[in-house]
């Protein structure tokens, strides 16, 4: 898995490649707890379009990181499901908690 | 295939950089076998799943412990019928499963972790845990054309 | 890592469709070794055509029959430097192996065949056959940032 | 690996896609000697554009192939050559041999 940041005015897109398990998850929890809690960047934006795989241990951290969008006031939204990510949400019931868009126009000006 | 139905043993280490290369052996095994993409999806989210769990749990996180993967070809009658499944055994030395805490949690409470029981449950057809000889053995098996699940495409 | 510096082993059967499962497995295995994307394309040759001539001559093209093949992370020391090597190797039951065929044939013969050797000698740093308790055994090692092979980017 | 023909006038175009190995290589040199020695196409093209993977039974293939239309003065025309496949025509010495092009507009008309 690989993640890198665009930072723009208020928001910060992170743009994540290849597989999301018990391996790689902590570095994306690391860097949504980074930009969410410490930098408290008010809107957050996953892209996920490059993602071919995540398991629960990936799915933790997005719930992770929702909950603590919540206690700051921001946002986090999710962009570019792949059917990987789109199944294992769906499974943990949580495609209608999460704030997700088709694509980044969409996600940056919903 | 052997006379026993055995398509691949694997012995790996509780690495979670493992996970990957076992993902990518499975997917590939499950689609000449002629599983459908989510099929074999659903059954490397499985084996993702509980070989995570023996990680975590069954190793408490400790790496170079060894863990034993089989993968079988196996006759099922279901409906009267004659058909054809995937028999998934795992095997790891590991703290013995306390099967109260297997069930799983429900998903109405959102918070990080306790789904990976519920994944191996809603992909696979059958799921087992057994103690035998100071291991825990993990039977998952997925049947071919078996009923859909409801995750969908 | 298991403290012998092994990584996986796998136990698979002399069927052709087998050879894409052991593929996708290695190639992500090599990768996160930090292997180049050549040199883990070199691997995965050099482990596919000695195992299409395990089955083909091995075991004369008859499926079924068990290939054992294990991967380990070994140390090695090069012009006084210490180093990381990928060790696999592979042994089979079958028909031994004829060392004098081996060598290979001049590449200026156009002709279909006898490319496989030259293939597993261009791609791994070294490679060794040996006869041991009625098994072929035949050790391959790539050095992690070992010379460059001919074959390119 | 999947085979898929089409067929214009005096031509043969063989998308091939995946992998050509043991398993498959076999109904790859089947669709070539059914072209160029039993329908006598005089010109045979294979896009290899979504080849991922190539080894010798596979080269062991495209060469039967090379002979056979030099036999029957047909033309066998590669082209669209992955990082495997050129990789293992040039550990064969055989990228010189082969007629190669870069895309298929270039293998029709050349
Ligand atoms: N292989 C195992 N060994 C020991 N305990 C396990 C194992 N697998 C699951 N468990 C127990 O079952 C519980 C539920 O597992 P799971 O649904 O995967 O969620 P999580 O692993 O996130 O807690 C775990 O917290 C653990 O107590
Ligand atoms: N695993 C093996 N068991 C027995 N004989 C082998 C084995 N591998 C290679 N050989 C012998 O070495 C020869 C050269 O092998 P290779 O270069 O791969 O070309 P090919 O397999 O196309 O003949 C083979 O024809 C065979 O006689």
């Amino acid at each position: 898995m690989q993640i890198s940041a665009r930072r723009l005015d208020k928001t910060t897109i992170f743009d994540v490649t290849g597989d999301v398990d018990l391996a790689t998850s902590p570095e994306l929890r690391k860097a949504l707890l980074h930009e969410l809690r410490d930098a408290r960047i008010p809107r957050v934006i996953l892209n996920l379009k490059a993602v071919r795989y995540m398991d629960s241990s990936g799915v933790a951290s997005l719930v992770e990181g929702l909950k603590v969008s919540r206690d700051s006031g921001a946002k986090l939204i999710l962009y570019g499901l792949t059917p990987s990510v789109r199944e294992v949400l769906q499974l943990s019931k949580l495609l209608k908690i999460f704030e997700i868009y088709e694509n980044e126009e969409q996600a940056i000006s919903p | 295939m052997g006379r026993s139905g055995l398509l691949l043993k694997l012995e790996l280490q509780s690495n979670p950089e493992m996970l990957c290369v076992v993902r990518h052996a499975l997917a590939q095994l499950a689609e000449t076998l002629g599983f459908s993409r989510a099929e074999c999806r659903a059954v490397v989210l499985a084996v993702d799943e509980a070989l995570t769990n023996i990680i975590r749990h069954g190793y408490g996180g400790e790496e170079g412990h060894p863990i034993h993967a089989s993968f079988r070809w196996i006759a099922v009658r279901r409906d009267g019928k004659h058909g054809r499944a995937l028999e998934i055994v795992l095997e790891d030395s590991g703290k013995k499963i306390d099967c109260a805490k297997l069930c799983g949690r429900p998903l109405e409470d959102v918070r990080p972790g306790g789904l990976g029981m519920h994944f191996i449950n809603e992909c696979m057809d059958a799921v087992e845990f057994r103690r035998k000889l100071g291991r825990n053995q993990l039977r998952l098996i997925k049947l071919l054309d078996g009923p859909k699940p409801e995750m969908g495409a």
